[in-house]
């Protein structure tokens, strides 16, 4: 096995394995790998939003997570979902919109949950979970309960007022919120340059907040301990902190394909990131994993596929 | 007024608006752990126009505090505290500025509990003021209710009385898990109200404050006392006005505006915002799509004059509907043109409600 | 259609309703040099669907540019640069987003040149598109013209076709100096459409685009098409509709839908929105103002559900009014519940409109 | 004559002259304190924000600004609508509520303008006209005027998300804009750090702008100076720049009055400013400019005593 990454380093036994983090970022990968295969079949009705050379991320930071700390993701939280515990059927029967989804199928792909495990929702709407994040650390320091609050978000959201805003009051307060940036370089079609005057961290720093910057978005390991070094700190009331992780996404902004083709980016970038995926390195584990792995999600979608619709009984309930 | 005993000791005869809503706020914060109440300036000296005086003192700077200006971040936070487990009350000092947190408000709180299945509740609570006179002006006097009652999962009621606010607050803080957004008249702060007003059980709807049988008014907030005083003036000439408070704007009562409007055969709405797409517009929807034959007249509407709200008093008088005007609409509604029922004097609402005289 | 001579070029006999904006927009570029185009995305390869595609090549990367993700911020810089000289036309993907611009477009767009008295102009255009099928959910669905028609100083319109479009947008550069507000819908881009239709000198109206003597109906938008449709149903069974297409929803006219009214007697409002407070609410409030007797029934509304929009498909296909519902509605408004018209099949109008099908 | 400040050396003659400046300073001074006067009698019937203790801000800064240079203020501008050349009839006219003000009566105190020097409107909204400035520099740069635009707005203001958003943009497109913040160190009775977590210069020069801090604003010359610097950089196309003008207010946010009793801040420090500002430290020129002066305010009162209030044909003017 070749190693790339630090999971090279001997590892610290209470700590969430690399094998294990290689399991679920394998099992994020192959679940979007059979969205894009059944896609065009319409199982799925919605728009699909990938984490797909993103995966590590998501499992590197919920590795270092309490099961109930609080996390609040975007439009592209398949992979969060999963990292944090989701569960596997529910999210395929919510992406068909059927009755046994999370949400009942009132959700999507777009707006996945799972409170049980504090996946505390996804908005769709840029930027606009990354208050939630911190209001439910407001809410946390009250109650005592020794939560952390983690707002994901990608680079385009920090340039939404409301960022600012939110991690003024958090960084105020020294309220316990572990600010979480996936950086891809990309909102939609746009690259940073097109929008930022501000290199992310700085802006963060500006507000007094601790801010730590990942070149190496593939590194769980490294996203793990210093997730878990990060999250100890917050925690134990050190105020809120910045993780900025730079990260590659590998297909188009929403929907199953790619679109290297259309040339606001090439691939030579995209590429470099494969070559150190822990996704294509660790063959052996990988294919090792794969069949167990494969028949869950068989299983999962074969669940979505015999539950029912939502009937139209279900479209007034949950409004009051 | 509602069962629930509140944190407020024993009620005196008469209380003002605003210390109804003081009364409710310190209720708020004693009957649950878990409420706090977030705002610019709810910790000053002047406490939010007097209704959150002393709360920070009393329940620790840590439950009643102020805030940056930020409307839309902190409403987003307060929106993450209630999916956390605790009840936010948050304060805005005009109700114009509650636009900045438009997007957290529609798109977020009125959706998260039905968005993911109902695996989510946002109990919270907005508190706003609608400013009028006193030269407020295009950015300090809107009165926003029709945007928010249409869109579903927000709850909006418009409070005109201590009572409304009494049972109203003390109803939502205990009992309701969506987010309510209390939009209150900064002219009413000042005045006194009799407490022997009846409260449905349910404040969250609309009830009859007069009976009559010449016509209905449905009005909201300061609107409700002006019809009052057009009702009173009225029944000197023999022309009775039956009263519906719509409070629950969101969630009026259709039967009870039925009902009336069957038994009197015209209506008059009486709204502080603008007509278009507003309350009187909405009311007209209920009408017309129950039964118009019910009325014998054409609808009589009053609100802001299609414009912003302009500065010079001159012109804020006539903005604005005046109980004059009030009278005369109700008169000829009844009566026709020549209904020869003599108008009151008094041209400006606000010159009424004198108490409340600048700077703010 | 204005008498403009668009810089569009010939016109052919069909146009799909994205290629009429293109053309729309390629017309406000040329025919003022102060104008830009601004918005995420508007110069790259999809361009707003298809709709600023190219511009910024023939008209250059300072007049067509991405934005950053900042829509209130980005709405002010609009203001502003219309107050310093610019014609700036501002693009969002989804109606929704503009929420988070409510303060700049309400408390100041629609009031700058009031509240200064007259002393300055916001010539500007906010395009929106309305999302709807394939999963847009909550968050990308919504319909705000209820919300923005209520603010004087606003002019909001909903086209229905490509004439109705080039007509407005072409009138909107040239002539009006208010803020515009264009909500387009989502499903009607890859549409064709014959562009044989009349448009009225003056676009900012609304239309009749069908004459009938047994009901009117008033429609916004996309359910202007669907009206159509059921017209065409409706008519094989011996009923015949009017409609109006209501097409400028700030300023509707009031004459055209009365006159209607006391014609036929009879009144389906058909919006892409929620019924309270909304299209409805105002048309009733239209009629009731001036002459409810004109009714011989209630009248009929159709919008949507009183609920967020829900992902799935199957829930989805009830929250919108289906042809099913309109025909139906539009029967037993002429003819009673037992109207004996065999509904059309058809469950979605998604379906129906096929061209559009996700990602997005 | 005890030269406190900067104004003792020598200066340039192509530069607005301290005396003028004085004369500018205490014509504010002086028509606020008319305000104040007169504020009991209800001929002016609005909220009025008086900038006594700030007008040498207002003062310095236009001092150096082009007459066309457009520029956006607050509810709290009587200093800038002055001290951009604003009419002072039509502004007492417009306090009044009457027709021959400059918005015949339907802006007051709050929303005062003067297009023809380049005052383009007050918002009561904070930091609501911050964007106004960047989209009047991006139309400037376009029609290539030369104009550079001023934003003014206070401490507060830098909380809003929309100012977070404005100077991204700004910077992102090197627009000509001078940012201008008049730090009082207040937000209605709310000390700065009851708000922010960051300090306001750090936070500007996180986006890439040059941001001064001027801790002396009292300082006519000073500021004038810096913003004639800063102003030729910006017109010259260097981008945008940031100017945080450190000052007081000497009076109740809103309102006529004092407030030190209220306890939120006492009144040591406004004393210490009282000390060293112009208008009190130049009693002799002060003096000497009064009485014409106001006769000048007597006369715009007068003015605007006799003007009509605006008649109800003119309710709907404006609108369309
Ligand atoms: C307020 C808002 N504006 C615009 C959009 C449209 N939109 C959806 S995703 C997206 C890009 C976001 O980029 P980033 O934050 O970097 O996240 P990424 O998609 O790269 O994960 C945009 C502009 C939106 N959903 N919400
Ligand atoms: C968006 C918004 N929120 C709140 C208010 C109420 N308000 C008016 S002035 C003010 C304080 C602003 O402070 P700052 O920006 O420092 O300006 P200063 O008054 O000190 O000149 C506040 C909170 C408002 N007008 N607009
Ligand atoms: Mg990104
Ligand atoms: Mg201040």
């Amino acid at each position: 096995m070749a190693f790339t990454d630090s999971e090279g380093k001997s590892d610290d036994d209470s700590k969430v394995s690399f094998e294990s983090m290689m399991y679920d970022a394998l099992k994020i990968r192959l679940v979007e790998e059979k969205i894009i295969e059944i896609y065009h079949s319409d199982r799925i009705q919605s728009p699909v939003h990938l984490s797909i050379g993103q995966e590590h991320v998501a499992v590197g930071v919920c590795a270092a997570l309490r099961r109930d700390d609080p996390l609040f993701g975007t439009y592209r939280s398949h992979a969060f979902y999963l990292a944090k515990g989701g569960d596997l059927k529910r999210m395929f029967a919510e992406l068909y919109g059927k009755a046994t989804g999370g949400a009942k199928g009132k959700a999507g792909s777009m707006h996945l949950s799972a409170p049980e495990v504090g996946f505390m929702g996804s908005s769709a709407v840029v930027a606009s979970n990354i208050p939630h994040a911190v209001g439910a650390a407001l809410a946390a320091r009250r109650r005592g309960t020794g939560q952390i609050a983690v707002a994901v978000f990608g680079d385009g959201a920090t340039e939404e007022g409301v960022f600012h805003e939110s991690i003024n009051f958090a960084a105020l307060h020294r309220l316990p919120v572990l600010f979480l940036c996936e950086n891809n370089g990309y909102a939609v079609h746009s690259p940073l340059a097109a929008r930022q005057a501000y290199r992310i961290g700085t802006l963060a720093a500006a507000y007094g907040v601790p801010t730590h910057s990942l070149e190496r978005g593939h590194d769980m390991m490294g996203i793990r301990d210093l997730t878990a070094a990060t999250a100890a700190r917050v925690r134990a009331g050190g105020g809120p902190e910045f993780l900025e992780i730079h990260t590659c996404r590998f297909r188009e902004h929403v929907g199953p394909g790619t679109d290297f083709d259309a040339g606001y980016r090439d691939d030579a970038a995209m590429l470099a990131w494969q070559a150190t995926d822990p996704l294509t390195v660790h063959r052996d584990l990988v294919d090792r994993m794969t069949p167990a792995l494969l028949a869950e999600i068989e299983a999962a979608m074969a669940f979505a596929d015999d539950s029912p619709w939502p009937g139209p009984e279900e479209l007034l309930t949950d409004v009051l | 007024m509602s069962s629930e005993s509140l944190n407020t000791g024993a009620m005196p005869d008469t209380l003002s608006y605003g210390e109804a809503l003081r009364l409710a706020m310190r209720d708020a914060l004693a009957c649950r752990p878990d409420t706090i109440i977030m705002g610019q300036g709810v910790d000053d000296h002047k406490g939010t126009f007097g209704t959150t005086l002393g709360l920070a003192g009393e329940f620790g700077a840590d439950r009643v505090f102020d805030t940056p200006l930020a409307e839309e971040g902190m409403t987003g936070i307060a929106i993450g505290a209630a999916l956390n487990g605790l009840y936010p009350i948050m304060t805005h000092i005009r109700a114009d500025f509650v636009l900045l947190a438009m997007n957290q408000i529609v798109n977020l709180a009125a959706k998260y509990r039905y968005m993911f299945g109902g695996c989510f509740e946002v109990p919270m609570m907005i508190r706003m003021v609608v400013g009028r006179s006193w030269g407020q002006g295009a950015q300090h006097s809107q009165s926003p209710q029709s945007l928010f009652a249409h869109i579903p999962g927000l709850i909006v009621v418009t409070p005109s009385s201590p009572r409304a606010i009494l049972s109203t607050y003390a109803h939502a803080v205990r009992h309701v898990r969506n987010p309510i957004l209390c939009i209150e008249h900064r002219l009413m702060y000042g005045l006194d109200f009799h407490m022997d007003e009846e409260m449905p059980a349910d404040p969250l709807t609309s009830r009859r404050i007069r009976r009559g049988r010449d016509l209905t008014i449905v009005a909201t907030s300061i609107m409700t006392l002006e019809a009052q005083r057009a009702a009173r003036h009225l029944a000197d000439f023999g022309i009775e006005a039956e009263i519906i408070d719509l409070h629950c704007v969101s969630h009026p009562d259709h039967d009870l505006i039925m009902d009336s409007v069957r038994r009197t055969g015209r209506l008059l709405v009486a709204d502080t915002s603008w007509l278009p797409y507003g309350t009187a517009a909405e009311i007209c929807r209920i009408v017309a799509e129950r039964d118009p034959s019910a009325l014998k007249a054409p609808v009589a509407t009053l609100g802001m004059a299609p414009a912003s709200c302009p500065t010079a008093k001159s012109l804020e008088d006539v903005f604005y509907p005046s109980l004059r005007d009030l009278v005369d609409r109700a008169a000829r509604l009844v009566r026709g043109g020549n209904h020869g029922i003599p108008l009151p004097d008094e041209r400006s609402m606000a010159d009424v409600y004198k108490r409340f005289k600048g700077p703010f």
